[in-house]
């Protein structure tokens, strides 16, 4: 298949922050002494600094690069009236894994849909192990191609369901209405239509907001079966099985009654305030046979749609994955232990299962024994937040990753933590509260989702032009252009 | 599930401002008070609840933040800030992180396990218990529904000795003497920690939550008082060969603790002339050498063995190993010897979270004792200054029995309900199945080996990225 | 410590000054025993006259704050705000005719860093040359 | 001639002195003024010359008093404070002196919202109590408020009014406690109609031994009909017209209503000779200046007694 | 805003020194804004009181609470569940607040805490200033949008006076001339000769229509 496609990438537009003062690294301030000359305006290349009706302030601070800044105005300026420090309050951000510098080089490409500049740890994190130890190796001077291929070939088992290409290895893993508000559903979906690639409804059903972008939605079927009808199966190309989530693997869902509003009940058929369970397993799955029951009776619905099959990661995921292969999935998609979450048990997020890092070389590794890795699409995710952890994990063996948690920091997540207390998310993104919801609009959240695709999109082809690859599709599985810092 | 095999938890106020891990620097100087002002914003309405605590000097509102920073993104004058706390950095200490400290006082409030949302947060993995994962089952294993009472999945365990085989007569009775066990809900064993501004009330408070919970105390014989007496059954005393009269030992008392000695035998043999149906377990520190204890206590006829780690979930003679390896240790030894059944294994030793229950359970214990963590949940700060003879800032010593008591179970009950998750999660109905099951662990360093050692090679001139 | 009269020192400290740790202040505690109540805050601008009142009225004789050294606020201006703030409660205390030694401050410095042990020492004697609070009798 | 007040002289005297109202124009003409003082002439032993009253621009009470004064009369310059500051009240005070102007009486003033320049900034500066005050300290201390010491004090007899019949009614009395304690020597009362409430008022004054320390004279107006009668009752704040009195107006013809008038104000005149700690009375015959003589006449009291 | 400035302590001192149990009442509005009596100068209030109070061996129970506004009714009447507590209330509202305190609890003095200043503007950090007088007969448009009325020491109408030296007012030097300003404003945007005519004297009557100014609503009104 030609890697040429009429397909056309929209065009990054910057989408400022919806808060007044974006969090940055560094802080300007400037004393009353200041004699608005201007010359900070003038030399600053970031636009930190503005001029008004001959006053001069500080603007965007979040934009300063401190001491990166080639000619820092705090040095330039004629009466010292500037100085430049790091923002206390940037280190009270972040956490291991998402650090504060993720975060802000994050908040940057959902901005300008291009790289941070200098100064910013934007591509590992600081967990320690996995992703964040594992480096990509460059040998020579890479290629000068210019044609990079990004897209993804969704259906390798070329029986009769869809054909689907995706323009860019990363599609949008399940969030459900209830979860997140449906601005940040339709936000990703939109995103997902403009990227050429696809979102998903997670469990609690499908909103009619999302109809518009059918061609772009994957439906998820889960143990709740919440929202599952004939016709949601048969309004996309992909339906996904969700036997389990990452961060609570083994466990059930819990929708707290609080957050069952009237839109939630009415999409999940269920009753106002009364919390939700979605049980584990799928109690009429115990086997591989089980499974194909379940595969066949989707096929039946829509016998063009493609399967996923959404599984987490224990010590067997292997088998699991073969198993899936010989139920009839497309697509195996493995969700590792670090994945996010509207609300799981902590006991469950860090000490179920295992990491994604670790899963998908042991698939990878099975499915090519089998001889059927030709035959499945691998997707991953779980803990994939950068560009480089898509690359890494590729490179382990996985064909495209799954997003979700980077999609809400695009939309500016500050990973409180709290996405399942009260009214929800306090910043309007994973809420199902009017009044929170409204903190944020589609177009807002479409633009700033797409931007940061956009930047993952331009380091991905920067990081194929210096491995020398001309696809995507050459880095699966080539370890060997990655290296673990600590068996160096 | 039946409410026998619930702990029934309900929340218990704290009686001190918690330490919180941000605080928030609010300036009022240059304040425009603007008419939709960001602090009445607030979606949790901290501000409207904001209050000094004059004996910490801690405000409350630092407390009360989400950390969700809408008033530090949105107040025109930049006038709030996020800060770190200093309180919280200073408390504990590498293992009684405070966040492990936070999260145990409020499972201690709530009887709550603790959700969040978003992903783990938290390092790729890290030393001892955390260098494990437990594992899960999926579709082609069957699993367990436990958490939301569907299935019921047992966390009951035995102390003792428990047959090879049952032997029946020829009218389907049991012959001989039925097997001498003593049978706890759960495999969680309280221990007093040896430090803490503990007072008799505490004691009490903790022997109650210890009766409420249907499982044992293990304290000091020289702190059970008159009061304690009548909650024999429910004490672990420690009973020091010199200096304590076993006449002391409770009546109605059915399991006692010696620290090990050479001359274990003679000791067990004096205490088994007085009371011949009491239980005794034998404590040995986690230390080199420990195995071969085990063995010769487990062939000398002691059915509990309790192996003492550090408070720091260690070695007590080397920092470096960790209590997950000694408790697999001591249990593949007693394997090999073929002598695994004929003992129960207890452990102890800076156990903090719930997932240490059950991932000790995995390499190797019966039943695991939890000491600190219940004098955390009464607001301990691990401070440690008790030890220089300084006050103690949440005056520990002052709480009602029936306050510790509440404390306990709710904690206890939370992570009662945490170890029926992991459980859950793994497939297995029943704690004692869960003993020593390393094929339902996941061990970083072999993983982490086997996934990542191959991979490229450093040449001159490459570059990483 | 000078004979039988006890005085209670609350001693809030930005944490930016003086390498404290949690060991530094518990050996503190133990030196000078209750007499020494050590607050540890983020910045000294954090600090409102609120927080000295309360103290003075509560269980202070006297108050002091330590603050980082001019321009070295990591808030800009904590310390400035610090110090204003300051001086505002010593008007409001000496208003109501209580010494206005009984707030003091000390502006750490950044050529010379000297230890919280230090500093409080010398906060430890100057609350010694002022009498038991009227406050507490 | 006498550079002293008559007025004060007639009290000190023991006797019942007799007082009159008297508008000057709005205009500059002083004739208007002479004719009053000759109508007035040797019927009363004082003038009382209004202050803008009603807020109505008039000629001003400090001119017209030099022209009585001119005119051989005993004036009372009335000064309210609504129009000037403190400053400008002590000037006119030292002015007034300078002029032979023996008697003030020291007022608030009608709002000037009732005036026909409602537009006006009301002063206020200082009120009526205050301003006795401050009258009293120049005269007394020979000082000014700001304490600096005048060159000469002024020379004048100090007088304040008082009205039984606004509200609230116990703290009248109250009110004029301080107006003597403040240093008025005399006090005018309000026009007077509802003789019981008066008795009332005046007894409470007794009882607080304050007929002992200033001279009260009982103020009256005679009626021209019964129209300005229920006017002055609804109209005019602090004014108490008993209906028994309307309709006695009522009850005569129309060309007989001025003389009803006049009868019930020579009544009113002898209740008040009978009403203990009474040391005169005030006549504000409002514009009607020429029946004063008449009143004072069928009233018996006249001639007017020489003192001193 | 309504400006105020917290009263000397003796003087406040002085007023509660008849009463045991005393409510220490802030206002979250106009007195908070220029940091006079909102709630965190209430608590300081309190507490100096109460620290008064220790020094001086006297038992009196001093506690504080903030409305949102003293001057509505609506707000006062929360006070209602709490009132019989106090035998005074030290209030740190305006005199607007204050009255309206006093007027629904009439069983209790209300002792205001603050001095009431005036109509001002926010110049700068902790920097008010006096802009209007509430003259109900706005004539900014005249001048410039600076107020004669409010900011010229003599309230003249019709220019500077001969006591203007360098923009600086006679009376002090640190006051701007409020007529020097005028004429710059209305020099900047060509409109002196708006100046050359003159303006006839004002009417107070919307200012001092006699008692207190009212504004009746009907459209706001039940």
């Amino acid at each position: 298949m030609s890697s040429q496609s009429d397909f056309q990438f929209p065009e990054a537009v910057r989408t400022r922050s919806r808060f007044r003062n974006p969090i940055g690294k560094f802080r300007v301030n400037r004393t009353g002494d200041c004699i608005a000359c201007g010359k900070c305006v003038e030399i600053c290349p970031h636009g930190v600094h503005v001029e008004r009706r001959g006053r001069v302030f500080v603007e965007n601070n979040y934009l300063c690069v401190g001491t990166e800044c080639p000619e820092p105005c705090y040095k330039t300026c004629p009466v010292q009236a500037l100085s430049v420090r790091r923002n206390p309050v940037f280190d009270t951000l972040g956490d291991f894994r998402w650090t504060n510098e993720l975060l802000a080089g994050t908040w940057y490409m959902a901005e300008f849909g291009e790289p941070p500049p200098a100064g910013l740890e934007y591509k590992v994190g600081n967990s320690g192990g996995g992703f964040d130890k594992l480096r990509l190796i460059f040998k020579g001077n890479g290629s000068r191609l210019e044609d990079i291929d990004l897209n993804l070939e969704l259906n390798r088992r070329n029986d009769n369901a869809h054909r689907i290409r995706i323009e860019f290895p990363v599609y949008g893993g399940g969030m459900s209405y209830g979860s997140v508000s449906v601005t940040t559903m339709v936000s990703r979906a939109r995103a997902a239509a403009a990227l050429g690639t696809f979102s998903c409804t997670g469990e609690g059903g499908y909103p009619d907001e999302l109809k518009p972008y059918d061609d772009h939605m994957i439906t998820q079927v889960a143990t709740g079966l919440f929202g599952v009808k004939e016709e949601t199966i048969q309004r996309v190309k992909i339906v996904e099985f969700k036997y389990a989530q990452g961060a609570k693997p083994g466990l059930g869902g819990h929708l707290l009654g609080d957050k069952v509003t009237p839109g939630v009940a009415r999409m999940r058929e269920a009753v106002v305030g009364y919390p939700l369970f979605s049980p584990f397993p799928f109690h009429s799955v115990y086997s591989v046979e089980d499974h194909k029951k379940h595969v066949d009776w989707i096929k039946s619905i829509n016998p063009k749609a493609l399967v996923s099959v959404k599984v987490s990661t224990p010590t067997d995921v292997d088998m699991v994955a073969v198993g899936s292969y010989y139920a009839g999935a497309h697509i195996i998609h493995l969700d590792g232990s670090y994945g996010g979450t509207g609300a799981a048990p902590d006991i469950a997020k860090k000490n179920i299962a295992m990491p994604i890092e670790y899963a998908v070389p042991k698939v990878h590794r099975f499915l090519q024994e089998e001889g059927v890795r030709d035959k499945m699409t691998v997707i991953a995710s779980g803990g994939i937040r950068t560009p480089h952890d898509v690359a890494k994990i590729i490179a382990l063996g996985a064909d495209g990753v799954c997003t979700g948690t980077a999609d809400l920091v695009a939309l500016e997540c500050v990973r409180c933590q709290n996405c399942e207390s009260g009214r929800g998310c306090a910043r309007g993104i994973a809420t199902t509260d009017p009044e929170l919801s409204e903190l944020m609009n589609i177009e807002w959240g479409t633009q700033r989702i797409i931007n940061m695709y956009l930047a993952w999109r331009k380091e991905l082809i920067r990081i194929l032009k210096k491995l020398g690859m001309k696809s995507i599709k050459e880095l699966t599985g080539r370890a060997d252009c990655l290296i673990h810092l600590d068996y160096m | 599930m039946p409410s026998k095999y619930m702990i029934h938890t309900k929340p218990v106020p704290n009686r001190f401002q918690p330490v919180s891990k941000s605080g928030i620097i609010a300036w009022e100087e240059g304040c425009l008070k603007c008419a939709v002002c960001v602090k009445k914003r607030c979606v949790y309405n901290v501000y409207d609840r904001r209050g000094i605590d004059s004996h910490h000097m801690i405000e409350s509102i630092d407390n009360l933040c989400m950390n969700c920073y809408s008033c530090v993104q949105n107040c025109p004058k930049e006038l709030i800030h996020k800060s770190l706390n200093p309180e919280f950095n200073a408390m504990g200490d590498s293992h009684w992180s405070p966040p492990i400290i936070v999260r145990l006082w409020n499972q201690s409030q709530t009887g709550k396990i603790p959700v969040s949302g978003a992903g783990y947060p938290g390092p790729f993995s890290g030393p001892g218990f955390d260098s494990m994962w437990t594992d899960m089952s999926e579709i082609v294993r069957p699993t367990r529904d436990g958490i939301h009472g569907r299935e019921y999945i047992s966390t009951a365990v035995d102390l003792g000795k428990t047959p090879e085989h049952l032997i029946f007569n020829g009218s389907d009775t049991l012959e001989g003497e039925p097997p001498s066990i003593i049978d706890i809900p759960l495999p969680i064993i309280l221990k007093m920690p040896s430090f803490g501004a503990i007072s008799t009330n505490t004691i009490k408070g903790w022997a109650m939550g210890a009766r409420r919970l249907g499982t044992l105390i293990a304290l000091p014989m020289k702190k059970i008082d008159s009061v304690l007496e009548d909650r024999g059954d429910c004490l672990m005393p420690l009973v020091l060969p010199k200096g304590t009269s076993v006449g002391n030992i409770p009546k109605n008392a059915k399991i006692i603790e010696i620290p090990w000695t050479e001359g274990w035998q003679e000791v067990v043999e004096d205490i088994k002339g007085c009371f011949p149906n009491l239980f005794v377990s034998v404590r040995i520190p986690m230390a080199e050498g420990m195995e071969e204890k085990a063995l010769s206590l487990a062939r000398g006829g002691i059915s509990i063995i309790h192996l003492e780690g550090s408070l720091m979930s260690r070695f007590m003679d080397n920092n470096a190993r960790n209590l997950k390896d000694g408790i697999r240790s001591v249990h593949i030894k007693l394997v090999e010897e073929n002598i695994r059944d004929g003992v129960t294994l207890l452990a102890s030793g800076g156990l903090a979270m719930a997932e240490h229950v059950a991932k000790a359970i995995i390499c190797g214990a019966d039943t695991v004792f939890v000491d600190f963590p219940i004098l955390i949940a009464l607001e301990c700060r691990m401070c440690r200054r008790c030890t220089k003879g300084l006050s103690c800032p949440v005056q520990i010593d002052t709480a009602s029995p029936n306050w510790v008591a509440s404390r306990v179970v709710n904690l206890i009950g939370a992570w009662h309900n945490q170890l029926i998750e992991v459980m859950g999660a793994m497939g297995i109905r029943d704690a004692r199945r869960l003993r020593g099951e390393v094929g339902r662990a996941m061990f970083f360093d072999d993983m982490d080996r086997t996934a990542f050692e191959s991979m490229g090679q450093v040449e001159e001139g490459c570059e990483l990225e | 410590m000078t004979g039988e009269q006890k005085r209670t020192l609350a001693l809030y400290y930005c944490q930016n000054v003086p390498a404290s740790g949690e060991r530094e202040r518990q050996d503190l505690e133990e030196k000078y025993g209750g007499n020494i109540r050590l607050f540890p805050v983020p910045c000294s601008g954090r600090l409102e006259p609120i927080h000295l009142l309360l103290a003075l009225e509560e269980f202070a004789d006297v108050v002091y704050i330590i603050t980082c050294p001019e321009g070295t606020c990591r808030y800009s201006e904590g310390n400035k705000r610090a110090k204003k703030r300051v001086e505002m409660t010593r008007t409001i205390i000496a208003s109501i005719g209580l010494e206005v030694e009984r707030i003091g401050m000390i502006i750490g410095s950044k050529e010379n860093p000297i230890s919280l042990a230090d500093h409080a020492r010398a906060a430890m004697e100057r609350t010694l040359r002022l009498p038991p609070s009227p406050v507490h009798n | 001639m006498n550079n002293s007040s008559k007025l004060k002289r007639v009290l000190e005297g023991g006797g019942f002195a007799v007082t009159a109202e008297c508008g000057p124009p709005k205009g500059a003409n002083s004739d208007v003024v002479l004719k009053k003082a000759e109508m007035l002439r040797n019927k009363v032993d004082a003038v009382n010359v209004t202050d803008n009253q009603t807020a109505i621009v008039r000629m001003s009470s400090i001119a017209a008093c030099s022209l009585l004064k001119t005119a051989g009369l005993d004036p009372v310059l009335q000064m309210v404070v609504r129009d000037r500051n403190r400053i400008a009240l002590q000037s006119d005070i030292l002015g007034a002196s300078a002029l032979g102007i023996r008697n003030v009486l020291c007022l608030s003033g009608d709002h000037h919202i009732f005036g026909n320049q409602p537009q006006a900034m009301g002063v206020f500066d200082l009120d009526s109590i205050q301003f006795v005050q401050v009258v009293k300290m120049m005269r007394d201390e020979g000082k000014i408020l700001g304490g600096d010491d005048l060159s000469q004090p002024p020379d004048l007899f100090i007088g304040a009014a008082a009205n039984p019949f606004a509200d609230p009614f116990d703290f009248r009395v109250i009110r004029l406690a301080k107006k003597i304690r403040a240093g008025a020597d005399f006090i005018q009362t309000q026009c007077i109609y509802n003789l019981y409430r008066f008795e009332r008022w005046m007894g409470m004054a007794r009882d607080m031994g304050l007929t002992d320390k200033a001279y009260i004279l009982g103020g009256v107006t005679p009626l021209k009909s019964p129209g300005m009668a229920k006017y002055m009752k609804t109209k005019v704040s602090g004014m108490d017209i008993p209906d028994e009195l309307i309709k006695r107006m009522e009850g005569v013809p129309k060309d007989k209503q001025r003389e009803e008038g006049i009868n019930i104000c020579v009544e009113t005149i002898q209740r008040l000779r009978e009403v203990p700690g009474i040391k005169g009375v005030h006549i504000m015959a409002i514009e009607w200046e020429e029946v004063v003589g008449e009143i004072a006449e069928r009233a018996g009291l006249l001639p007017r007694p020489v003192f001193g | 805003m309504i400006t105020g400035e917290q009263k000397p302590i003796d003087e406040i001192r002085e007023m509660i020194a008849p009463y045991k149990r005393i409510l220490v009442l802030g206002c979250a509005s106009c007195v908070a804004e220029c940091a006079a009596g909102g709630e965190k100068e209430t608590a300081m209030l309190a507490s100096t009181l109460r620290i008064a109070a220790k020094m001086k061996g006297e038992d009196v129970l001093i506690e504080e609470k903030t409305l949102d506004r003293q001057c509505v009714r609506d707000f006062v009447i929360l006070l209602d569940d709490i009132i019989e507590k106090y035998d005074a209330v030290l209030s740190l509202g305006c005199g607007a607040g204050v009255q309206a305190v006093a007027e629904m609890f009439t069983e209790v003095p209300i002792i205001p805490a603050i001095n009431t200043e005036f109509l001002g503007e926010t110049r700068d950090q902790g920097y008010w200033l006096e802009s209007c007088l509430g003259c109900g007969d706005c004539m900014l448009h005249h001048f410039g949008g600076i107020c004669p009325v409010a900011r010229c020491s003599k309230q003249l109408f019709n220019g500077p006076c001969g006591g203007a030296m360098d923009g600086r007012c006679e009376i002090n030097p640190d006051v701007e001339c409020a007529w020097h300003l005028i004429v710059d404003r209305l020099t900047k945007f060509g409109a002196l000769d708006r100046l050359e005519n003159i303006y006839p004297p004002k009417d107070w009557s919307k200012k001092q229509g006699g008692g207190p100014r009212k504004i009746v609503r009907e459209d706001q009104q039940k």
